[in-house]
């Protein structure tokens, strides 16, 4: 399988695939499916600084192609997470990403700060967070508020920082530049785009919260259209995600130019997926006699 | 990738789906089916309604897109199991138990009292069913197990005897596990009962399917689908 | 049918229902299904001041639910329009709309001055075409850009402006405001979600033109998202659009805010939609003992 | 919606469907055709391959995800057909023809070749396909028609005998028809040709299928698919 090995920032991975924050527990539930050692890498459910129960309400919702959640971050705080899940997630003999979240600029140095004396391979950074102190914008909307809160975890944080950019972003080639002048190590994207569903018996939205996030097939076209125009500008290495749900889709966010790609929703619909992806993809390398996937970033 | 061994409509959209398994389940899990690519993009989770010699089946209503997916199926035809999930209902070795399904919620029920009788022929079991309307499940499980109290378009909680010594079982509306619950908790009775929560992954990754109780969020998939009846915070 | 009828700016449409502009042609494709009469309205295919040949290589692409175009606005010219295709709208006994784009603000002015010496209902500005003197982005994509051509157009214009605002718009509300502000009479959004394909066996992108416009099904949670923020944020009337294929789907989009709604690619899916939702509307409204129609806009 | 009669395999991917229809077509016409929601999106043209006694019949090869749906369908499943599309062979009343198939282009030659003997039974035609290899569809030129030429695996054009009197009509790969288009310019002979474009509508109505010609842009569902070889710039 060495022609998938795939470096990235400063982490050696297997192979590039990884399973995407909130799709994949903290890397334990599909274990009855195959081995998460075969995995380039799991991330952790986001994570922020106190624990949050999550949205009510309906929290998931089907559209064509697509899936709205609006999980409103469901997770145990960073200090639970740190005893009670990373050292089952150190134990998968895969690369660890933990994913971190927060609603102010303290709370993800405080979560950063909490990290640094664990052993994990690196950081993702979620900024699609509302931000609090800015009416609820999320930070991954305007690339100033990225700036500030990605140039004050670098300066803190032990580990290498992936952002995750936000297709919500008002100018996604912009933000994907504050954030690597910020220091920012790699990008991941994309995250979920803000969608709405309507109960027209109840006169209502469909989920307490509003608006969710949408994720699957549905938008792939947008995310690699997102990730190549990322690539064209940033020269810091990108995970591209969006709607990948075979070795194929996999191929073109790498050729638009991610080095690495996250597998999302998917899960949910094929739980075996990864694995098929992964050995679609090393089989195209051999039929094409590539000696390395990396060969293929950004060719296009 | 299983293979459809029958699916019969038993009586308006009311389906059984027979299907090749070799694997082993228990009582109240569920698997997530689903027999098309992406439309819809979720499985369905369904309960096991019986299992043996290598079949499982399942008892389904036609509600939308998938189950009407569902009912299509024909002999022969490939369908994916995702399964069997959850943690299904406690396998009680000595108790008399009292059962009640109100809907479809009487599907999980019928292997949970097959299953009940197995583990211990001798045991006290009531089974109360509350349906729209007569149909042949409710033939059937008459046929399979004594004790069958069926009520039809009513209100299946105004029928139930509460027994001090049982332990009750339930799957159905949310408003009946409620009652139930209250009421079990008011007499001192143990009531389990199986909740319905939308599902994206059913293996506990997604946190789609929360469920408030007394001890903080669970997993209507991984930690449930049944949980003691007083912990579940109703809403 | 008087349940559905509609008041748009200062034209009465017999329903809500409108056909998207560049998925009907000039109103007369679809005559075969059904008499266009039946329609609220007909938006043209998009017009540009001088004949444009479209876009070299593949026009169209599937994606999950999806469809990406890069037609490249192929059309005869705003005269060849008016001389020739103008006269038949006019005769389908439906409310004309006429679709106008443009490269430069000049183009844009020329043709709608030709506009104000013919009979139509309104005019739908497209705003998403690439802006030659800025480089090629969109004047969709910044609220100033878009503010200029709206403001000077409005000047010249005899007709009432709908502007046709682009989800690819940085800011979608200050966008609607800003149209707003510079005089726009009523807003339809959205157009196409930039995207892209990649063929991966000849390690190209699909389309020549690098990006495409993404359409169907797939972008309707967006698109309802985007409707929704903007009528909370306007006080001019709103058409909706973005994958709807059913009357529950446009129905959505009124309850999110829309006066009236557009189909798009159902029809190429399913000719007979736009009837289906007219008659599926107007049972609605029956059923629920509702006067008008208009009584479900913005519930939500 | 429109009931199937037969659907079944020719030969490995090759399948010849046949559908209840009650309404009238032409020779090298063609129906967008649907048997999925949304799932892929679009409606696949497929040409007439045969119409009579209100049965109209398609050939196809199953190429991806449309006609892989295509090729499940069985007697009696729901079909939609949108159509008839599309300008059509020109009905020639007194010409002799000569019709050359490449691949797939052989479906819609069978129609015409019916359709030329029926409104003139006493013209001459010659009938050449170029096929990979040998197929039942072959078979059937040949029991139904006289002067049927076979290239199995080779370069059909290479085979052409350009009549002067004749009109060819012709469809298949590009670089076939470009090259024909060609010769019969240079022989003035006139060359018709049909052409394959991905459609969305079918109706003329999205300008996804337009074709570059002589004559500015035409487009292919709508003007053509049948177009004068001449006027075919091809790329
Ligand atoms: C653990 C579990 C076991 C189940 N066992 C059975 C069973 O044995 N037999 C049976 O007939 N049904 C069972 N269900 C319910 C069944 O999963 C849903 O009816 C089915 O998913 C509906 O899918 P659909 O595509 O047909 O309808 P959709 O179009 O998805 O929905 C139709 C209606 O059902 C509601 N709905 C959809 N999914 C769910 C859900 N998961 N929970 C609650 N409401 C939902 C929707 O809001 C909508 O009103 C079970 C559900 C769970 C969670
Ligand atoms: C007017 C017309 C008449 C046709 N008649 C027949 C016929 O009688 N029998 C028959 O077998 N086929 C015919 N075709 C071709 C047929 O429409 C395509 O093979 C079919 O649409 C492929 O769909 P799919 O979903 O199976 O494959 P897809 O997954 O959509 O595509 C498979 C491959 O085919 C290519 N392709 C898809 N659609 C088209 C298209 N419209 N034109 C060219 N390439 C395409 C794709 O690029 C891809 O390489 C006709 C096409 C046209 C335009
Ligand atoms: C149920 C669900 C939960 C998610 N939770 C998180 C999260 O906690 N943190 C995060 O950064 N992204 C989260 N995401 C976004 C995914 O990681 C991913 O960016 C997005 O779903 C797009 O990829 P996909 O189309 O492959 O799913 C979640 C997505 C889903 C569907
Ligand atoms: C083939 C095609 C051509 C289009 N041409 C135009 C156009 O000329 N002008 C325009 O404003 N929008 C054009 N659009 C955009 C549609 O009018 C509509 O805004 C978009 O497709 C979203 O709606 P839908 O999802 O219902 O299709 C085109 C869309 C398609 C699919
Ligand atoms: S369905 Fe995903 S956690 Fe239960
Ligand atoms: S397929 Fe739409 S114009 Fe030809």
């Amino acid at each position: 399988m060495s022609r998938l090995k795939t470096k990235f920032m400063n982490t050696v991975m297997k192979n590039p695939v990884v399973v995407a924050s909130g799709t994949y527990g903290y890397g334990e539930e599909y274990v009855g499916y195959y081995d998460p050692a075969l995995l380039g890498g799991v991330c952790s459910k986001g994570i922020t600084r106190y624990p949050k129960p999550g949205n009510d309400g309906i929290r998931l919702w089907e559209t064509p192609s697509g899936l709205l959640n609006s999980i409103g971050l469901e997770n145990p705080g960073i200090e639970v997470f740190i005893e009670k899940h990373l050292k089952k997630m150190n134990s998968l003999n895969t690369a660890v990403i933990v994913n971190i979240g927060g609603n102010t600029i303290d709370e993800y140095l405080e979560s950063v700060e909490l990290l640094n004396g664990c052993n994990i391979d690196f950081i993702e950074l979620n900024i699609s967070c509302p931000n609090v102190k800015v009416g609820g914008m999320a930070f991954g909307i305007k690339a100033e508020s990225a700036a500030e809160v990605v140039s004050k975890v670098r300066k803190i944080s032990k580990h290498k920082i992936m952002v995750k950019l936000s297709p919500n972003a008002e100018n996604i080639v912009e933000m994907a530049k504050a954030c690597e002048d910020s220091g920012a190590d790699g990008l991941s994207l994309v995250n979920t785009f803000q969608g709405m569903a309507i109960d027209i018996d109840k006169k209502k939205t469909v989920f307490d919260n509003l608006y969710a996030g949408l994720s699957g097939p549905a938008i792939k076209p947008i995310a690699l259209r997102m990730v190549h125009q990322v690539y064209k500008n940033v020269n810091i290495p990108i995970m591209g995600l969006g709607g990948i749900s075979t070795w194929q889709d996999a191929l073109e966010f790498i050729m638009a130019g991610a080095t690495a790609i996250q597998i999302g929703t998917t899960n949910f619909i094929n739980p075996m997926a990864p694995i098929e992806i992964i050995q679609g993809l090393e089989k195209y390398c051999e039929e094409n006699n590539v000696e390395s996937i990396g060969e293929f970033v950004g060719v296009v | 990738m299983a293979i459809v061994v029958e699916n019969e409509c038993v009586q308006d959209n009311m389906y059984s789906l027979s299907v090749e398994y070799s694997g082993s389940c228990k009582m109240g899990q569920f698997f997530m089916l689903r027999c098309w690519d992406f439309d819809p993009l979720l499985s369905r989770p369904i309960s096991i309604y019986d299992f043996r010699d290598g079949i499982v089946k399942f008892l389904y209503q036609v509600m939308g897109k998938g189950t009407e997916k569902l009912s299509k199926l024909k002999a022969q035809d490939v369908i994916t199991l995702q399964g069997p999930y959850g943690n299904g209902f406690p396998y009680l070795d000595e108790e008399d138990i009292t059962l009640v399904g109100g809907g479809m919620g009487i599907a999980p029920l019928h292997y949970a009292a097959k299953e009940l009788y197995r583990i211990n022929p001798n045991r006290h079991i009531e089974i109360y069913l509350g349906v729209r309307e007569e149909n042949p499940i409710i033939k059937q499980f008459k046929d399979e197990f004594p004790n069958v109290k069926v009520n039809i378009g009513g209100i299946i909680t105004e029928d139930i005897e509460y027994k001090k010594d049982h332990v009750i079982l339930t799957c159905g509306p949310e408003i009946m596990m409620k009652i139930i619950s209250e009421e079990g908790k008011n007499q001192g009775i143990t009531v389990y009962t199986s909740v319905e929560k939308r599902m994206a992954c059913g293996v506990g990754a997604c946190l789609g399917c929360t469920c408030k109780t007394t001890k903080g969020n669970k997993r209507a998939c991984k930690d449930g689908p049944v949980f003691l009846g007083e912990e579940i915070l109703y809403e």
